[in-house]
């Protein structure tokens, strides 16, 4: 252990490394604190200037009403599952089968296409705009979930495929020769021994493409434009443009947009962490 | 480097129970979208101003009711509107869409983009209502459009603080001059401005050049036909840097927008404002009483009094799926009392004339001033080629900001022109 | 009718012959056991029978069919890993399962195959287990059980007692015995150690370098071997090699020297090619030395000094430096000789020892390490 | 099953496997990348049809001087980013102590990094506010005045990339915590032994084991800064003046705003090729990285 671990017996000490981390965890997150803040106050206060001291009143119950209410932040948050949820299926399954073929079917050429695909992770998305949205165009989805659905979905196999094959690989060898010896089709060694195995591997795979697709801005600004398919990322800032000096309401919409992904992240965090250290480390 | 995946064995059927309720999530939310209807009217709108927005759900309201039509309405950015509509017009085009007469939407007729509705205006019989105005949505005799509220643009102020401070709203550069120092010893910044958006410098630089060069060297600039390094502008930007030297306008401008300089106005931390009547936006309903139009002032004494007056338009994209519902709503929309309505929240001045006459001081005072006016030009951004407009409002927000990059600025401008206008 | 038969078969990788043109034919029922040194191909050959490699020419018949073309679990064959290659996902019972259920086959004939394997493998109790909660041993057996419940014509094992330490392993080698003979499959084993090889198989094929380098019961490798490798290669403590130059090649014998031995004359050998000055090389297997006392009369063929005693109980096995004796390729080190007396000796480090053998016990061997020597009777050992 | 699939099913069944991933990611990614080196030959308002112009859109950007703006932006943004692996590294140390309730301190850490980088921007937007943000709070309790970072264009893309190296601190410091339990006990143990502590442990014992995830921070680092657009997106519109645009927020707004789909796509060439050097320098590291392991 780096650095020397505190004693168990040094209390003191460790009661006073645990509230010097904890005071640092505060100004580290005081940006989002003081937004949380905002969220509960009431727009009278704000007007009157008490952007920083405790709120005279609390808000939260109607800052959040108002987003619901007066915004279409519902419709945004649920297009945003519509875009996401499939995205992350289809990205999984997807990446299942390339991750198990590049990593278990070794054929001339497949570590080009492997590299392809590590590579084409790499692009900043900003290079492919123009195609991407002239493509969805021609095919009739731009301004579709469809639209985000299937760039998601290609977008992210890069990285899953990377991600999925690494993890097969590092299965021991034997168990698919093993099947191969007692007659497992492909399908049926995909079925009955890949997919129970790299469980933890999908797992750690679906939340991070779950934050991946959730958080992206840029794509939905280039290929959405109305409101009944616009994800949440986009709606916020549309929104932060139509309520410019309701700071209340934009950070009660701030926190709605980022609760999802941080509720995941708490709920799974061992996942999350564990496949982004593989994914960069791997990748 | 390894990696300890054991530890997901143990989260591992949380994970699934996860999954599964986002599975059953995404099967109820995919029946959300609704399958368009036969009867149904899609608008997209870029309207900003809440009261407006609310109007024109109103009127919707009232025309299903009516019509048994369902009329589906997107709120788009107005900024990101102005992006979004290249593509919609193309692909996924809705049934009636708010634009910009003029020059921009003469940019997608000649694309074919947008339907002629000359058909309804001959129903309708909009042109012994319509007057000048018409010619702002008409190309080669046909209608494209119909013209929404028109926009003066001139100095607002607060009655009150002038009254407080005896101030009158200047009439000559001298007087213009004089004020701000008045206004900047009463601590007050002079003219409240925020160019985060961009337009607003335009907004600025057409009223200093048609007041210094007229109207038709103007358009010949807006048109390309004049370099951005003619000497004619000398003058323009040589009272503007005065001006910004003077520290008329609001400190760090770049990093807000209209509205909330709007919001400055309102608060008496500034004197005086560059807008449309769209201003009172920013303004509580109690200070509306307060708010007042002036013309921006006279430079060179002898030069016509021209202004901007954009108008805005309403259209029908030639690639709408329901024409007939989008003429029939429009000619719902468009009856005088909803027209007036709607306008009347942006405190435009209504194009028609059969209009009930507005209880708005403001667009009444506006209809005056309108008279008085020799001649219009749209707006910076709606008389030139957007790729330019989008160009030189930088240029000229940098302008603002640091005036001793003059020569600089407008030598990568006149590059620009040359590129675009050949 | 051969159960497996292998014609011709030879495999490349990338810029490495793996297999070079193997020939065997390998009898229904039989044990056999394939060993050679890691890197000879013997594992290769293995999963090129099981078809988990494909063969570059040449082809695989097992029970009359060619099966060259066919998938693995089309082959009739089953096999068990090194690792066991257990699914940690599945219970016991589900991995003995596995292979009948990839092939569709009724829930009531899986049951009563799996429970028939557990019951020849005492694994009742565990059937309900993960692999991860089963000892070594009852992995093992579990891997094999997987096999048997396919009811193969062909057990494949790879290194199969590898993973197991030496009491466990010597407990296997039984079982495994018992149940090729209460199975009567022909069974294909590969190892590297040589014990298991000697103990287990019907018949042993030596592999070096791709090649087959000779086939027959362990005795019979043993007394026989066909060329220096498999001579070397079978047999602890190793034969011991001497560098000798061939003197005289007649009708009569042919006449070895080699420094610090007397003139040595070995009858019937099959002397073809063979002539005067070439290299040769005599072997002795370290239990065909003797120490002698001088003063019985009889003539030590040379004396050494002794370097290590190793007291193995029954057995005693010195390492004695004989120079000017050059040796070969032996157990204890160049120019050293290794002796194996059936007895608890007293004899010390440092002693000086008198050693002979006798004649008919030495192995020649020529310059391409052909073995000239007549066959032995198998039984003389 | 017929006698030919199954004879064949062993390669055809990967095939089948492999294609759907490999069509989309083909189709989508790698031939759009392609077709933007295309466009950029092209001028094209992005409605109408295009016309070839060879080179002239590359010409014009080297005589851009907003090109070189964003060039210089784009270096700037890899500069603040190079803080990200230190200040990982120095919090990683700090909360890599077993403590009852480090775990949830850790959890706390990484939030950023789960946020959408638009509500980073957001919540920037609000700290540097010049009226009332964070920033003229810490000032205003100093009697001084917050400058406006946003609107000055010699700190805005200081201010923007600080706010995007928020979320990559947290980035690098998952991944050192990483690092750190894979640490080889007995080798700090044994400089334990040999006297080293604080510093000198971390620079002779620590670090030199950590270089290979060190290097992933700073590889995933580069590529991070190479492609913000978001933020700039969000809190500046690259404004003022174009002053904080960089290549990817150009490119934006050259096809988006100036609808000119050909010059954009020649921008996007140039990033593109800048990234394809970084993509080429990571990968290329990684493989070493993985011989000398093996």
């Amino acid at each position: 252990m780096y650095p020397r671990p505190i004693p168990e017996n040094a209390r003191i000490q460790r009661a006073l490394y645990l509230s010097s981390v904890t005071l640092v965890v505060i100004l580290w997150l005081l940006p989002l604190l003081a937004v949380m803040l905002t969220s509960i106050r009431s727009n009278e206060e704000l007007m009157a200037g008490n952007y920083w001291g405790w709120p005279q009143k609390f808000s939260l119950i109607d800052n959040y009403k108002a987003v619901f209410e007066q915004t279409a932040m519902l419709r945004f948050f649920l297009n945003s599952l519509l875009i996401t949820i499939p995205s992350v299926i289809g990205v999984l399954i997807l990446s299942t089968l390339t991750g198990f073929v590049l990593s278990r079917y070794p054929f001339r050429g497949s570590n080009l296409i492997f590299a392809l695909f590590v590579g084409g992770n790499f692009l900043p998305a900003q290079i492919m705009m123009i195609p991407v949205r002239d493509l969805m165009v021609r095919l009739g989805l731009y301004d579709t979930v469809y639209a985000l659905i299937v760039f998601h979905i290609a977008f992210q196999t890069g990285f899953a495929t990377l991600f999925m094959r690494n993890f097969i690989a590092a299965l021991p060898g034997e168990l698919f020769q093993a099947a191969r010896a007692e007659g497992a089709s492909p399908f049926q060694t995909l079925r009955h021994v890949v997919v129970p195995l790299v469980r933890p591997a999908l797992a750690a795979l679906a939340i991070l493409t779950f934050t991946f697709v959730w958080n992206d801005y840029f794509w939905a600004i280039v290929l959405t434009q109305s409101d009944a398919v616009k994800p949440v990322t986009a709606g916020l800032n549309n929104l932060r443009g139509e309520w410019t000096s309701a700071w209340n309401i934009v950070s009660a919409a701030t926190i709605f947009v980022a609760l999802p992904p941080v509720v995941m992240f708490f709920m799974m965090q061992k996942h999350f962490v564990a496949g982004l250290t593989m994914g960069a480390v791997k990748g | 480097m390894t990696t300890d995946f054991s530890a997901f064995t143990t989260t591992r059927r949380r994970f699934l129970k996860g999954t599964g309720a986002a599975l059953a999530a995404s099967a109820t939310g995919l029946c959300l979208p609704a399958l368009a209807q036969a009867q149904e009217i899609t608008i997209i709108s870029n309207l900003s101003n809440v009261e407006q927005r609310q109007i024109l759900q109103r009127l919707a309201s009232e025309y299903e009711a009516k019509s048994g039509a369902k009329i589906v309405i997107n709120n788009m950015d107005h900024e990101a509107h102005k992006t979004a509509i290249r593509s919609y017009l193309v692909v996924g085009a809705p049934d009636i869409c708010f634009w910009f007469s003029g020059n921009r939407m003469k940019a997608f007729v000649t694309k074919g983009l947008f339907d002629d509705i000359s058909d309804l205006f001959a129903k309708e019989n909009y042109k012994s209502v319509l007057g000048a105005t018409t010619s702002a949505v008409t190309v080669g005799g046909k209608h494209y459009g119909l013209p929404m509220g028109g926009l003066l643009w001139g100095l607002f102020y607060r009655k009150d603080v002038f009254a407080e401070h005896n101030w009158t709203p200047p009439k000559t550069w001298n007087d213009f001059l004089a004020f701000g120092e008045a206004a900047k010893s009463a601590t007050m910044i002079p003219i409240s401005m925020g160019t985060k958006e961009l337009w607003p410098a335009g907004g600025w630089f057409d009223h200093m050049n048609l007041r210094i060069n007229g109207l038709d060297k103007h358009i010949a600039l807006m048109d390309g036909k004049v370099p951005y390094t003619d000497p004619m502008l000398t003058p323009v930007f040589d009272k503007w840097n005065d001006l910004i030297k003077g520290g008329f306008f609001s400190p760090n401008h770049s990093s807000f927008g209209w509205e909330q300089a709007g919001a400055a106005l309102a608060q008496k931390k500034a004197a005086m404002m560059d807008l449309g009547g769209f201003v009172r936006s920013a303004f509580p309903e109690a200070d509306l009483p307060q708010l007042a139009y002036a013309p921006f002032p006279e430079i060179v004494p002898g030069v016509a009094r021209y202004e901007d007056f954009s108008v805005n338009s309403i259209h029908v994209p030639a690639n709408a799926k329901n024409k007939q519902g989008a003429r029939d709503f429009l000619a719902f929309f468009y009856k005088p009392e909803n027209l007036g309505a709607f306008l009347a929240a942006e405190g435009a001045i209504p194009p028609r004339n059969d209009c009930p006459p507005s209880k708005d001081p403001l667009v009444n005072a506006a209809v005056e001033e309108l008279k008085k006016v020799v001649g219009t030009s749209q707006y910076y951004d709606r008389d030139t080629d957007p790729d330019m407009a989008q160009e030189g409002m930088a240029g000229l927000q940098e302008f603002m900001v640091k005036p001793e990059r003059r020569e600089q600025i407008l030598k990568r401008l006149d590059k620009t022109r040359k590129r675009i206008f050949g | 009718m051969s159960s497996v038969e292998l014609r011709k078969v030879d495999k490349h990788y990338a810029g490495y012959h793996a297999l070079k043109t193997v020939d065997l034919k390998i009898e229904k029922g039989e044990f056999v056991v394939m060993v050679g040194p890691s890197g000879c191909g013997k594992s290769t050959l293995l999963k090129t029978i099981a078809g988990l490699e494909t063969i570059n020419s040449g082809h695989i018949v097992i029970n009359g069919r060619d099966v060259t073309r066919e998938e693995p679990g089309d082959r009739g064959i089953a096999m068990v890993f090194q690792s066991y290659a257990l699914y940690p996902h599945m219970t016991v019972a589900e991995n003995m399962g596995f292979g009948l259920r990839m092939a569709k086959r009724p829930k009531t004939e899986i049951d009563a195959a799996v429970k028939r394997a557990a019951r020849i493998l005492r694994l009742e109790e565990q059937l309900d287990k993960r692999p991860k909660q089963l000892s070594g041993g009852q992995r093992q057996r579990v891997a094999i059980g997987r096999a048997i419940t396919r009811s193969p014509e062909v057990f494949l094992f790879d290194e199969p007692l590898s993973n197991l330490d030496a009491a466990l392993r010597t407990q296997m080698r039984v079982e495994l015995s018992g149940l090729h003979a209460q199975l009567g499959s022909t069974m294909i084993y590969v190892t590297h150690d040589q014990v298991e090889a000697m103990t287990m198989a019907d018949r042993i094929v030596v592999l070096n370098k791709g090649r087959i380098e000779q086939v027959g019961s362990p005795l019979e490798l043993y007394t026989n071997p066909a060329n220096i490798f498999v001579a070397g290669f079978l047999g602890a403590p190793r034969m011991n090699f001497i560098e000798a130059k061939a003197v005289s090649v007649d009708a009569s014998g042919v006449s070895v020297a080699a420094a610090g031995l007397p003139a040595i004359t070995l009858d019937g050998i099959d002397a073809g090619g063979l002539s005067a000055g070439d290299a040769v090389t005599i072997g002795i297997r370290p239990e065909a030395l003797r120490v002698v006392d001088p003063s019985d009369g009889v003539m030590p063929a040379f004396s050494g000094q002794v370097r290590l005693v190793e007291q193995l109980g029954r057995e005693t096995v010195l390492y004695v430096d004989a120079s000017p004796l050059q040796t070969t390729n032996s157990d204890s080190g160049t120019g050293n000789f290794t002796l194996q007396l059936n007895k608890v000796s007293a004899i010390s480090v440092s002693a000086t020892l008198q050693v002979t053998f006798d004649i008919v016990d030495a192995y020649l061997f020529g310059p391409d390490g052909r073995t000239l020597t007549p066959g032995k009777p198998v039984a003389s050992i | 099953m017929s006698r030919v699939w199954r004879r064949n099913r062993h390669w055809l069944t990967p095939v089948l496997f492999l294609l759907p991933g490999l069509i989309l990611f083909g189709s989508v990614i790698l031939a759009a990348s392609i077709e933007t080196v295309w466009i950029s030959l092209h001028d094209w308002d992005g409605i109408g049809a295009k016309t070839w112009v060879g080179l002239a859109n590359y010409v014009e950007l080297a005589d851009d001087p907003q090109f070189y703006v964003s060039l210089k932006n784009n270096i700037i943004w890899l500069l603040i980013f190079m803080l990200a692996p230190p200040i990982g590294l120095a919090l990683a140390l700090i909360v890599n102590q077993q403590i009852r309730g480090m775990r949830i301190l850790k959890s706390l850490f990484f939030v950023p990094l789960v946020l959408a980088t638009v509500t980073v921007g957001v919540v920037f937007g609000w700290v540097y506010d010049p009226n009332f943000g964070l920033l003229q709070l810490l000032f205003g309790a100093f009697g001084g005045t917050a400058p406006a970072l946003l609107s000055d264009e010699t700190f805005v893309t200081f201010a923007v990339a600080a706010a995007g190296l928020w979320p990559q601190i947290a980035f690098c410091m998952i991944l050192f915590l990483a690092g750190l339990n894979s640490l080889n006990d007995d080798l700090i143990a044994a400089g334990r032994v040999d006297g080293a502590r604080g510093w000198r442990m971390l620079r002779h014992v620590v670090l030199p084991q950590l270089s290979q995830v060190g290097f992933i921070a700073i590889a995933v680092t580069v590529i991070g800064a190479l492609r913000s657009f978001d933020m700039i997106a969000v809190m500046t519109s690259g404004g003022p003046y174009g002053s904080s645009t960089v290549l990817a927020y150009q490119m934006y707004q050259e096809s988006i705003f100036s609808y000119r789909f050909g010059y954009g796509a020649a921008i996007a060439t140039v990033l593109f090729v800048i990234m394809i050097v970084f993509i080429a320098w990571y990968l290329n590291g990684l493989i070493k990285a993985e011989r000398s392991n093996a």
